[in-house]
């Protein structure tokens, strides 16, 4: 199915505030974005939808100056522009909150919204007060009360994305772009937001707004555009399409088969939590884990899932509780313990706790497994290219060779190598954080049938996710976290987005 | 999942032989530049090629570059230690000490390494257990060390060493080959197999790489650190001994300004001062390198400021080449 | 060809070391077929000079005239240098005698001693009062040496009462700041000795800026042209230094005697060409002559000269 | 007293005040104000340095060379002095500022263009520097006698009771606090250090930014050299050796986090009078000369320790009932 053809009459009329024309951009071995046009009209919503490494964020980054595309042209109002910087895009009037919070945590919130453009005395200096005046409004119009002249530091993950749009707003620019901005906002933030976007739309601005969350697009879009593999595959008017539609665009075919879960017999308990505390990040965590279970772990972003977990494998103490693994009691100090133990762990942050950037493929595979690919310390190189290429091969990557540097991979084959090396550690209980976070279809595809063989092998299974399809498609059971607690539990056959959802967002805080 | 449809993609392991990888290398690189001030060396003053006056002139950095091996496993691993020079006085002072209490050489040795691993765990101990950053700790520790060194000697000197004492700096294992010398050859090997060859050495590498993914893979990063502060704390000790056996005193003032001196050697050897990356190889070519600017300027009685000035530049311009000729490669392509 | 003697010194860039590079540059001269190599390391450590000397063996120069950073610490690499048939001697600041063949003290350590005292006690309001001591690095031979030969006359001068010893390092700064915290802790102070030209001149400036001119005389080891200004002020009424061009100059004839077969014993005398000869004692140390005092009347003619 | 550990430059203070009274008891007249004055005029030079240490340490980088670098525009503004006695002593300043922000320079443009490791940089310049002077001089000194009065004259200078030399530096203090705190330059510096990736979002030009702060150091490094050389009236090869750590040492003690981003002028001024009521008082209190570098080693690890105790996080609260607290 080719782009959807465009009849929108009101915004057909309408000149662009920017446009987009031909825009390609490609990082080594990716092509991020290929040839792809997009216009943003004032006075309107327009959502941007499409697979994780679709391109979304890239096109995002090159609307504000933070890369400059190999190919195509810009315009603002019709005139061809060139951002070189970030500052560039600022001043022709782009402004963008982005995914990940780009902000500074030693500095106030009050500068932390004007870094770059604080208003100026007669002097040139800057003028505090004023920029804490003007902090201060901005931040009621968003709906934080917070003061602005403490440490951004201290504040929660909610508030700096509201101090991210804050300082958004602060630049008073013609095109909003928001990407993926209520990830981390809970119900009564994300209202306030949908009420400040009508706002900005009848003042005029033109809107970009990105999300995965069907609801929300539906709720405040006017208009859509659809990525896929770096390329548009459709636009149109939202009142012309349905989410089914659009997910076929995104995806690009049926949605049914995506999720290969094998039917497996489930064993005796092999992993009991009981009483697991900590003084700030959980509390009363109490469950118990089956062989050949694929146990999933649900909740909004800083449910303190991963803090969980990790202090499971001893990366974080819990103040209380107890972990039995076979029915015996384990006191769990390391990761190295937990691997010895057999419990491992795949890390959410793929970049920063799980793969070694710099280092071979190979050596990244073994570095849990060395005390088994060596002997008595000294290295045998021959045995860890075969332990390599065993895991790596099952998880099909791809890849020119094995001694080659992580760091070259694309997203989805270094979560593959990610994933190789804690199983090549023959664990018992194997906790995955996210396991398919940025990674393509394919890629995914290819995860979740490895998980399910796993599982159907008889390996008890712990999966962190925060997406609803994946959750509901992979888990025998689900258990919901919000706020450092568990909050509710759902066997496969009870499942449904909604009671995840509501779980998750705690019911008695949705307003009626 | 059945393989059947699985359809397997043969990996190879390596692209590269490890030969032209090697070509391709900084040590390649590094040998070059060696045989260059080899030949220049030699051009420039008769006095050069001669085994005895190659011999003394080895002198000039086996006690740095034996520390230097230890100190490219720190670096290696992400961290720094800048207090080598003040550990290499303050085991003098102790040996001296002991010496002046009548010990033998056995223990003289004993009391070197000894305090030499205690100021190591010093170091290893404010750095992993208070999580400090190591080249602040090490400047403390860097004034700590010599200052303790100051305390106990003042204006004094120790200068009654045991006659058997001397032959670790003095003495000479067959022909020109002086005891030092093949010791350094020894620690070459010693520690090119613990970084290349072992577990260990694998796990410094992660480190330096990435440290957090290290700890979530089972690598005991406090543990292998505080070693690496031990093994710089050691071959500082050992120096120390072969340093004050040469010198057959010690004040408190010996090996002054040589962390710096250290710390050029392992960077020029192609150590990333960031971490993750660096050969051993690398720096016993560096250190050849060094020694030899050194002798050969010294041969032409050029003062020992001019030196240096030469090896800041080669500092920079050894890094800072490859940088633009990879520049120059690309826009020429462009 | 020419023999190739090596004037050692404790770093280079000194005034008194360049001074002396003079005189051995005469002797050269003088001498006709004698190359004078002066080198030294850029710091005053023994390490650097350790490493000068080893080029200067494998140079397979005939003499070495070292100024010593450290007594004890150059022994072997001198000894490595006599084993190879190099004649070495020190001056100006000695080696332990297992070093060397001879040492040539610029004078005799008991009349600097004695010089220095008197120095200070004869500008001191009622004949006493308190004096401090400026030294250079605590491990300093010569300063060392003259330290003990001050304290050994005291009791000649029953006036001066000796109340510390600081050490300023050779360093301005250090000096500088090492002057100032005599000044403070020592109310009393009536006159500092500094035997070393460095440490002389930043007492001297220090003792000016903190006001007390006239209040505190500046003594000590100085070189005539860094100390005129001081003089005229004020700051230091007298100071005494040999001349460092003539030491040189020795330094570089005894070399030479013992190149050419002269032998270095106990009471053997050496020739030192206009300086005439130096007779050594049972140490193997000799003198070369009497330190001579500088004061208002005479600095400004020799303040020219070095 | 909770609130006075949270803030470093308070808890500074209390240290300092704690140490002079200390000295005090040993040295009654440490406190007499000329004493202290005195002290002051002594840190001034350590004072001004650590400012320009601490605006590159804020943008994640280090600067080793600054001694070397003092050391190199010393000897020049030394020999412009013996060269042209006659000229005015501040074209002689604004000579030597200029130098020292040029050599800054070469340090930031190899740190921003080829983007070499600071340290490696610095180390590099740091020998390249002083050898410079040997290469400029022969090894030579420039004693006082050779410098004109006017030049040895304006750090001694009388203002209101205070030497010159203090009021430099107080001076310096004021702008590096207003550049610091109000300037758009100042604040990246800050915000470079703190975050590079997010200053990128920001429109700050982060190799540009490093720059910056490299020449600032090297234009007070720069004047530095004027006033060490007129103060000691000498100037050689080795003058401020190994200065570098004492600068880097007040940063640290200040509350300077090596690892960027955060800091203060307040912090750095602060941890240099530290270090320079130290230096100052060992000698006055008999404390023996040779324990003083055992007792700044000390110090430093000291307060590397409770800065890092302060700064340590709290952790993130998830729990709603322990956010309460
Ligand atoms: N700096 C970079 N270097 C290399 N590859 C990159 C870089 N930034 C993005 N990519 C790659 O470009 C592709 C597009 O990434 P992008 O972040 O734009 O996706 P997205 O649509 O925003 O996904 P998500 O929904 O997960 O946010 C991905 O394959 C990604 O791995
Ligand atoms: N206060 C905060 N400041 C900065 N980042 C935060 C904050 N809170 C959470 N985050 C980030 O949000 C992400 C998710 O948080 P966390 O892992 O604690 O929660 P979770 O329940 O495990 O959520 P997830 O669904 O992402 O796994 C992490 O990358 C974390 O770094
Ligand atoms: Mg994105
Ligand atoms: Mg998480």
């Amino acid at each position: 199915m080719g782009p959807a053809l465009l009849q929108d009459t009101t915004t057909s009329r309408m000149k662009p505030a920017i446009a987009l024309e031909g825009i390609s951009k490609s990082f080594p071995g990716v092509q991020a974005l290929a040839d792809v046009s997009l216009s943003l009209y004032p006075g309107s919503v327009t959502a941007l939808v499409g697979e994780n490494g679709a391109g979304k964020s890239t096109l995002v980054k090159i609307l504000t100056g933070i890369y400059q595309p190999d190919g195509g042209t810009i315009r603002v109002d019709g005139v061809e522009t060139h951002f070189a910087a970030a500052s560039a895009a600022a001043k022709a009037g782009v402004t963008a909150i982005h995914q990940e919070t780009v902000l500074f945590d030693e500095l106030s919130v009050a500068e932390n919204i004007f870094l770059g453009h604080a208003p100026r005395t007669r002097f040139g200096l800057i003028d505090w007060a004023r920029m804490n005046a003007d902090a201060r409004t901005l931040l009621e119009r968003v709906g934080a009360s917070l003061e602005p002249s403490i440490r951004l530091r201290d504040l929660g993950i909610a508030s700096k994305h509201l101090v991210a749009i804050a300082r958004a707003l602060s630049i008073d620019a013609r095109v909003v772009i928001m990407d993926e901005p209520t990830a981390a906002l809970s119900y009564k933030e994300i209202h306030e937001l949908y009420e400040l976007i009508d706002r900005l739309k009848a003042d005029g601005k033109a809107i970009l707004f990105i999300s995965h969350k069907f609801d929300e697009i539906f709720r405040i879009a006017d208009r859509y555009t659809v990525f896929r593999d770096g390329r548009m595959v459709g636009e149109g008017l939202i009142g012309e399409t349905t989410q089914d539609d659009l997910v076929r665009m995104m995806v690009g075919r049926d949605v049914g088969q995506v999720f290969p879960k094998q039917e497996v017999a489930i064993g005796e308990p092999v992993l009991t939590v009981s009483g697991y505390r900590h003084p700030t990040e959980f509390e009363d965590i109490n469950f118990e884990l089956r062989r050949g279970e694929i146990l999933g772990f649900y909740g909004l972003v800083g449910a303190g899932r991963s803090e969980f977990m990790q202090s499971l494998i001893g990366i974080t103490r819990p103040s209380a509780g107890a972990v039995r693994l076979d029915g015996k009691v384990l006191v769990i100090r390391s990761p190295a313990e937990a691997i010895e133990a057999g419990i491992v762990y795949v890390p959410e942050e793929r970049g920063r706790q799980g793969a070694i950037i710099g280092m071979p493929i190979f050596q990244n595979v073994t570095l849990p497994s060395l005390t088994r690919t060596s002997r008595s310390g000294f290295l045998r190189m021959a045995e860890e290219f075969r332990l390599a290429r065993e895991y790596t091969s099952r998880l099909d990557l791809r890849a020119a060779s094995l001694d080659q540097d992580v760091g070259t991979l694309s997203g989805g084959n270094q979560q593959k190598v990610v994933i190789a090396k804690w199983l090549a550690t023959k664990p018992k209980v194997i906790i995955l954080d996210e396991p398919t976070k940025g990674i393509d279809i394919g890629s995914k595809a290819a995860v979740h049938a490895f998980m399910s063989e796993l599982a159907a092998q008889g390996l008890s299974v712990i999966m962190v996710s925060s997406e609803i399809p994946e959750i509901m498609g992979m888990s025998d059971r689900v258990i919901v976290m919000r706020e450092g607690r568990m909050v509710g539990q759902f066997e496969r056959a009870e499942l449904s987005a909604e009671k995840l959802v509501r779980a998750a967002a705690g019911i008695s805080e949705i307003a009626p | 999942m059945a393989e059947a449809h699985v359809q397997i993609r043969h990996i190879p392991d390596r692209l590269q032989s490890r030969g032209s990888r090697l070509l391709k290398s900084w040590e390649s690189l590094l040998v070059v530049v060696a045989l260059l001030i080899f030949v220049a060396n030699s051009l420039a003053s008769p006095y050069f090629l001669d085994p005895w006056n190659l011999s003394d002139a080895t002198f000039n950095f086996t006690e740095k570059a034996m520390i230097a091996f230890a100190m490219a496993l720190v670096i290696i691993a992400g961290e720094i230690d800048l207090s080598v020079a003040s550990i290499v006085a303050l085991t003098s002072t102790a040996m001296g000490y002991a010496a002046s209490q009548g010990l033998g050489t056995p223990a003289l040795v004993a009391v070197g390494l000894a305090v030499g691993l205690a100021c190591g765990a010093v170091n290893g101990l404010l750095v992993t257990r208070l999580g400090l950053p190591s080249i602040v700790v090490t400047i403390g520790t860097m004034s700590l060390f010599r200052g303790i060194a100051f305390i106990i000697l003042g204006d004094q000197a120790f200068t009654e060493y045991p006659a058997s004492f001397a032959w670790f700096g003095q003495g000479y294992v067959w022909w020109v080959f002086s005891f030092e010398f093949c010791l350094f050859l020894g620690f070459a090997v010693v520690y090119a197999v613990i970084l290349h060859m072992t577990n260990f050495g694998r796990a410094v590498y992660a480190i330096g790489n990435n440290q957090t993914a290290a700890l979530f893979s089972g690598v005991r990063v406090a543990r292998v650190k505080f070693t690496l502060f031990l093994l710089t704390g050691l071959m500082s000790a050992v120096a120390s001994i072969c340093l004050t056996s040469r010198l057959g005193s010690t004040r408190p003032s010996i090996a002054l300004g040589w962390e710096l001196e250290v710390v050029t050697m392992v960077v020029l050897g192609g150590v990333s001062i960031l971490g993750g990356s660096g050969t051993i190889g690398g720096v016993v070519l560096a250190a050849f390198i060094m020694g030899m600017v050194t002798f050969g300027f010294g041969l032409l009685n050029v003062p020992g400021i001019v030196m240096s000035i030469f090896i800041g530049l080669l500092l920079i311009s050894v890094i800072a080449l490859p940088i633009l000729y990879t520049r120059l490669k690309r826009r020429m392509a462009h | 060809a020419d023999k190739k003697i090596a004037l050692v010194v404790k770093a280079l860039g000194i005034g008194f070391f360049e001074a002396a590079n003079k005189g051995a540059q005469e002797a050269a001269k003088e001498l006709g077929n004698v190359e004078v190599i002066y080198t030294g390391p850029t710091t005053t450590t023994a390490e650097g000079q350790i490493e000068v000397i080893n080029s200067l063996i494998a140079q397979k120069v005939d003499a070495i005239a070292v100024s010593a950073n450290d007594t004890d610490a150059l022994v072997p690499a001198l000894k490595k240098a006599m084993d190879r048939g190099i004649k070495v001697i020190s001056w100006d600041s000695g080696v332990a005698p297992e070093g060397r063949s001879m040492h040539l003290n610029p004078s005799s350590s008991a009349l600097i001693g004695n010089m220095c005292v008197k120095m200070a006690a004869d500008h001191l309001p009622e004949g006493k009062g308190d004096v401090a001591i400026l030294s250079a690095t605590a491990t300093s031979t010569n300063q060392n040496v003259w330290i003990e030969e001050m304290k050994k006359v005291l009791p000649n001068y029953p006036g001066v009462n000796i109340v510390t010893t600081v050490y300023g390092d050779d360093l301005a700064d250090k000096s500088y700041r090492e002057t100032q915290g005599l000044i403070q802790s020592y109310p009393d102070l009536k006159a500092i000795i500094a035997p070393t030209s460095v440490g002389i001149v930043a007492a001297a400036q220090a003792v000016s800026d903190a006001g007390k001119t006239g209040q505190i005389n500046v003594t000590g080891l100085g070189l005539p042209s860094e100390m005129a200004g001081h003089v005229k002020s004020g700051a230091s009424k007298s100071f005494a230094i040999w001349n460092p061009i003539d030491l040189g100059y020795s330094a570089t004839m005894i070399a030479n005697d013992l190149i050419d077969g002269a032998e270095a014993k106990p009471g053997a005398e050496l020739n030192m060409g206009r300086m005439g000869k130096v007779k050594l004692d049972d140490k193997n140390e000799g003198a070369m002559a009497d330190p001579f005092v500088y004061d208002a009347s005479n600095v400004e003619e020799f303040a020219k000269i070095f | 007293m909770n609130m006075l550990l949270k803030n470093r430059e308070a808890l500074l203070v209390v240290a300092i005040l704690a140490l002079v009274a200390l000295i005090t008891l040993r040295f009654p007249g440490f406190i007499a104000p000329a004493n202290l004055g005195r002290v002051y005029n002594d840190t001034s030079i350590l004072i001004i340095l650590a400012l320009g240490q601490m605006a590159v340490i804020l943008t994640r980088c280090i600067d080793l060379s600054m001694a070397a670098n003092l050391a190199l525009c010393g000897m020049v503004a030394g020999l412009i002095n013996v060269a042209f006695p006659g000229l005015p002593i501040p074209l002689v300043i604004v000579a030597v500022v200029a130098l020292g922000a040029a050599l800054g320079s070469i340090n930031g443009l190899l740190v921003w263009k080829l983007n070499i490791p600071p340290i490696v940089v610095t180390l590099g310049t740091l020998t390249i520097f002083r050898g410079t002077i040997f290469l400029l001089t022969g090894g030579q000194w420039i004693n006082a006698h050779q410098m004109s009065a006017a030049f040895k004259g304006l750090p001694r200078a009388d203002l209101f009771g205070i030497p010159a030399l203090s009021w430099f530096s107080v001076l310096i203090v004021a702008l590096m606090f207003v550049v610091m705190t109000r300037t758009a330059t100042g604040r990246a510096f800050f915000a470079v250090g703190g975050n590079p990736h997010a200053a990128v979002y920001t429109g700050i030009d982060v190799g540009r930014t490093r720059f910056l702060a490299y020449c600032l150091s090297g234009a007070l490094a720069g004047l530095s050299g004027y006033l060490w050389v007129s103060r000691y009236a000498v100037a050689y090869v080795d003058i401020a050796l190994g200065f570098e750590l004492d600068i880097i040492a007040a940063c640290v003690i200040g509350g300077i986090s090596i690892a960027g981003g955060i800091g203060s002028v307040p912090g750095a001024v602060l941890g240099a009078l530290f270090l320079g009521i130290i230096k100052n008082a060992l000698p006055v209190i008999n404390i023996s000369p040779f324990a003083q570098m055992a007792i700044s080693g000390m110090v430093i690890i000291i307060a590397v320790a409770v800065n890092a105790r302060a700064e340590r996080r709290k952790g993130r609260v998830i729990l709603k009932k322990a956010e309460a607290h």
